[in-house]
């Protein structure tokens, strides 16, 4: 049976199919409904410092192939997640990624310090591209200076491996994703939600609560493609894909892209299913394909990779 | 049911847990969208069956009214909590708007099973949306009560459902307690009817879910102890619990 | 009937649902399928100076709720567009404004000018968002600077209505509309398509020739409705709507936003009675729900139109 | 017709101009599709009606196959240009591999009402691709023939459809014009064939449409005047027209 284990500085996963931040709480709640087992690695809800009450609702509403979420990062905050929902998630059969946010660099670096000093927590994602909150928010996330002090401060906290979460609300990543490599981080996700809206024209005002929430879903998908696409060909440490991945074949298309590991969050809510049908989907592709392996996989569709098959 | 609703039965097979009167069925109505949709289970006909009653509303539940009898759904549940049963005699009431006597069917059907007494009022725009028939029928004997209120007059009492409540619960041998169903504005109204007069009351809340398991915090309803999830704290809330503003606001 | 007349500077619209450049061609191909007689305007296909060959093929590919493509602005250049196509366009029964894009400031001046001249042309578009060619693209696009300077050598050239057409890919686009608005643009097309990819799995490359082309359709409605929002609360210039629109629903809530005018482009493909079905559909709206005017009707969700109505 | 693709008959009331062979027409398949499907019309039956084959790919073909018989279809057409009919004697040789089928039958259809002579030759990867049995069948007077090729051998000439047409072109009384339709490699093989030949030769195009009527310039192939759209300027090309690689290619 082909090897999907994955590998992203010091975390080790059993399938490249991670499970979304704020898609899956801190995990107990999908405990025997998401089968945990197939699964790379949990991402928990982002946690900030003091705990968050989140935006009024209504948070959600749908979009056309998408969901727009106006959260606003709700969580139980730092001490209550080290005290609590840390162990409960610990528990799960899957290695735990912490995600944090703090509204300034001070705050990511207490947050890395403070999750990183923790054995049940594989990774830390830090998560600068929420488009629910006030900060960090644009322009912070298209602001390679801002950012590299955000991955400094937490590198220097913390010697566990550091994803950064990018967002697709950017005219120029690459400085971004660049400007993070340099500071430290060990691997980028691309890319968080994307801004967006949608009207009640019934009651005249805004469907959400906050007026814009974010983006998620397959309408999303081709947007976080491209980016991932020249991201991938742009740093040297592995990139995450995130964005509307919803089955075998979306995997596929991150993965060819050039994404070291995946992302699925909203396809959960219709199929909890999705993370086991990936896993076992990718392992069939790539017998049937003769890919012999996931370094094989990863980067296919790219030029550089082509040539290199090609003249092997 | 009505000439926007729909009581669709299924087989649930022996794996789902019997379903409590107030908690609902999250259902994965069509492929290309994005999110389930949550129901009430409105009765269980036979064990491995229940019913949903749901009115068509948009995408969502035409797909499910298009689906040929007969046809695989793919459901999440029973989630959420339940319905407080009493533990005493008296009068239930349960107070229905449009087609949130879906949510109160299957405990209408639970309380007469412990021979409770209740006191059902069904409310509708006009005669066509009512849903008074999916509740028991009223019996002589005054075990079972039913009266309907529509804001046309075009049946029963003409105005809202929630002055009918009023003036129920004015009546000597009032009842002991209150359970609502239907938009924000008559729980809001439910709400302070019955708090006013110190009776307890609960009342089935919807809001749009994603997880449906309290995992993503989009279902939210503020509380007097700060946002709850509806598809795990609720769907069955104190209304003593609920910041009546933010419920008719959002 | 309720009166959806709809004017955008000199432009003069029987209703606010324009045909978006590139999705018409240059009219004539859909003579007899689109009724033109509903339109408000037609926005021909963008030219260029020199005529374009375009991008090499695949240039479209389905996404779930969009579309992909990858055109690259082929078109017959500005001499034949002056001496067949805007001919042929002036024949149909619907105001032309005729898109333009240059690959520098001098070419959007030379087109403004000569495009200007004709009295066939209603109005004029400026494209300075299409992601498909090399220039003007991002960081143009994102680039207060660079496109006052597009609009101000347009403006000093013509005195024909000048709407320009704005990217959704940009992180910051408040100052790209402010520069547009006080350097002479008369209203802001609000937006064109976002950059995306897929890649073709089994042949282990981009689906599309150009590797990345635009997002459009349903899919891409949130995202600009989001960002029409904030333009239309920003500026006094019309901001036009364009991006995903399909149907009366999408309509009204671009209007309610803040948009003068919507336009539409990918849902033509599956359905060529769309404009009539939502110029229709504007009508039995406002009858029913005794919005007298497109006035009252565009911004009716904006806080401030709402205090209005309410303290009227 | 085989396992993976359909024959559709569809009545298309007197408002439809009659389609020629090569024409195709624009089918809106399903609700959540940004794109209609463009489908070569593969018959008429009777006056006011036609045949679409069609292979199911992906999910719009699915969608088309689990449309209940009876459903109402929009359909944009007919449209596009139409093959050469042959205006002298001599044998018209029709090359199809998989599907491409379709995209012959009509022609075929029209050829044999004209008495024209034709061979036919049906390719496909294994037995059950072939849809050699929706060309009209072989005549004994050898007015008609048909000849089958399988990849795998497991009927017919055991290779490609292309080495089968080498072959008949290089007989004595070989075939005076070519028409072929399938994947871009074997066209590309034919043209390359013919060309050198000297056998004129058209070939179906297939490429993603959007909007079917030449406007939006998406759906192009590279010709030697430049790129033509398959849907306005095609979808038949005279085969030296093209810029084989670059078909290839794309
Ligand atoms: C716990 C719970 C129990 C419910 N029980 C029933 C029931 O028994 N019968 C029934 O007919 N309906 C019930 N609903 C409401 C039902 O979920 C919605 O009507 C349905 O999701 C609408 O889907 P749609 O695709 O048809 O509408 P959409 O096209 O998604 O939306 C149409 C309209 O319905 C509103 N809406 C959408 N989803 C919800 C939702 N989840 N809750 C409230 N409003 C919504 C939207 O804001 C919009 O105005 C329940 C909701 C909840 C949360
Ligand atoms: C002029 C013309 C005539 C055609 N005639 C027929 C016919 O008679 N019978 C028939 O079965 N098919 C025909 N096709 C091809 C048919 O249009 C596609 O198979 C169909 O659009 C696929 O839709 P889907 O949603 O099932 O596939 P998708 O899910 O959209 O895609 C599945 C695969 O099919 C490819 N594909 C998608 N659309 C097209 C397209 N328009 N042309 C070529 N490949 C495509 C995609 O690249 C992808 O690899 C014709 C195409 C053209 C342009
Ligand atoms: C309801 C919801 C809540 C989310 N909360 C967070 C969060 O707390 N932190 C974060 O980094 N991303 C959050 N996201 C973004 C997802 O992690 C993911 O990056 C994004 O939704 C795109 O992927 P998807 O289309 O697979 O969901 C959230 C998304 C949704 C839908
Ligand atoms: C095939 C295609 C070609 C396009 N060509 C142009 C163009 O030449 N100039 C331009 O300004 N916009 C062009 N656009 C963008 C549209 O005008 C429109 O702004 C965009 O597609 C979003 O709207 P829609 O979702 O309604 O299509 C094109 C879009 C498509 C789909
Ligand atoms: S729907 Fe996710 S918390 Fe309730
Ligand atoms: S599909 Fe638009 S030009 Fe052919």
């Amino acid at each position: 049976m082909p090897d999907i284990t994955t590998r992203i500085g010091d975390l080790t996963m059993r399938s490249p199919v991670m499970l979304a931040s704020g898609t899956v709480g801190y995990g107990p709640e999908y405990e025997g409904i998401i089968d945990f087992a197939v699964a790379g690695a949990i991402v928990t809800k982002t946690i900030t410092v003091e705990p968050r009450v989140g935006n009024a609702p209504p948070r959600l509403v749908e979009t056309p192939g998408g969901l727009l979420n106006a959260i606003g990062l709700e969580n139980v905050g730092l001490t209550a997640f080290l005290a609590e929902k840390l162990p409960e998630a610990a528990r799960l059969p899957v290695p735990v990624v912490a995600s944090v946010a703090g509204t300034e660099p001070a705050q990511f670096e207490q947050l890395a310090a403070a999750v990183g000093e923790r054995d049940e927590v594989a990774a830390i994602e830090l998560n600068i591209s929420c488009p629910n909150v006030e900060r960090p928010r644009n322009p912070v996330w298209s602001d390679a200076v801002a950012v590299a002090e955000i991955v400094s401060v937490a590198r220097a906290a913390t010697g566990k491996t550091l994803l950064l979460k990018l967002s697709p609300n950017t005219s120029d990543i690459l400085s971004v994703a660049e400007a993070a490599e340099r500071a430290g981080a060990d691997a980028l996700t691309v890319a968080n939600t994307l801004p967006g809206m949608r009207i009640d024209v019934e009651r005249r005002r805004p469907a959400l609560g906050n007026t814009t929430g974010g983006l998620s879903g397959r309408a999303l998908m081709p947007v976080n493609l491209a980016l991932v696409w020249k991201v991938a060909g742009h740093v040297s440490i592995p990139v995450v894909g995130s964005g509307g991945i919803g089955d075998t074949g979306d995997a596929l298309e991150f993965l060819a892209a050039g994404a070291t590991a995946v992302q699925v969050g909203t396809a959960l809510f219709a199929e909890p299913a999705v993370p086991s049908q990936i896993a076992e989907g990718l392992r069939n592709y790539m017998g049937k394909n003769d890919v012999a392996s996931m370094d094989e996989l990863v980067g296919m569709a790219r030029e550089e990779k082509r040539v290199c098959a090609e003249t092997a | 049911m009505s000439p926007t609703s729909f009581l669709f039965t299924f087989e649930s097979g022996p794996d789902l847990p019997t379903p409590r009167p107030g908690q609902f069925v999250n259902v994965a109505v069509a492929d290309d969208l994005t999110l389930r949709r949550p129901f009430s289970v409105a009765g269980i006909p036979a064990p491995g069956r229940f019913d949903l009653l749901v009115e068509m509303r948009g995408k969502g539940t035409r797909a499910l009214a298009e689906k040929p009898v007969g046809s695989a759904v793919d459901v999440m549940g029973p989630l959420g909590n339940e319905f407080t049963l009493p533990d005493a005699g008296g009068v239930s009431l349960l107070v229905a708007g449009g087609i949130g006597g879906a949510g109160l069917r299957l405990l209408a059907q639970e309380l007469r099973r412990g021979y409770h007494r209740i006191h059902a009022l069904v409310g509708a725009r006009s005669s066509e949306g009512l849903l008074n028939h999916v509740f028991p029928a009223p019996t002589g004997d005054g075990e079972v009560l039913l009266e309907v209120a529509t804001d046309d007059g075009s049946t029963g009492f003409h105005g809202m459902v929630t002055a009918l409540a009023e003036g129920v619960l004015d009546e000597p041998d009032a009842p002991s307690r209150v359970y609502c169903c239907g938009p924000p504005a008559m729980i809001a109204a439910i709400a302070d009817i019955t708090a006013k007069r110190n009776v307890p009351c609960e009342a089935l809340l919807e809001e749009m879910m994603a997880c449906g398991v309290g995992a993503c915090r989009g279902c939210v309803v503020a509380t007097r102890s700060g946002y709850k999830s509806v598809c795990s704290d609720g769907p069955v809330f104190d209304t003593r619990e609920l910041v009546l503003e933010e419920l008719v606001r959002a």
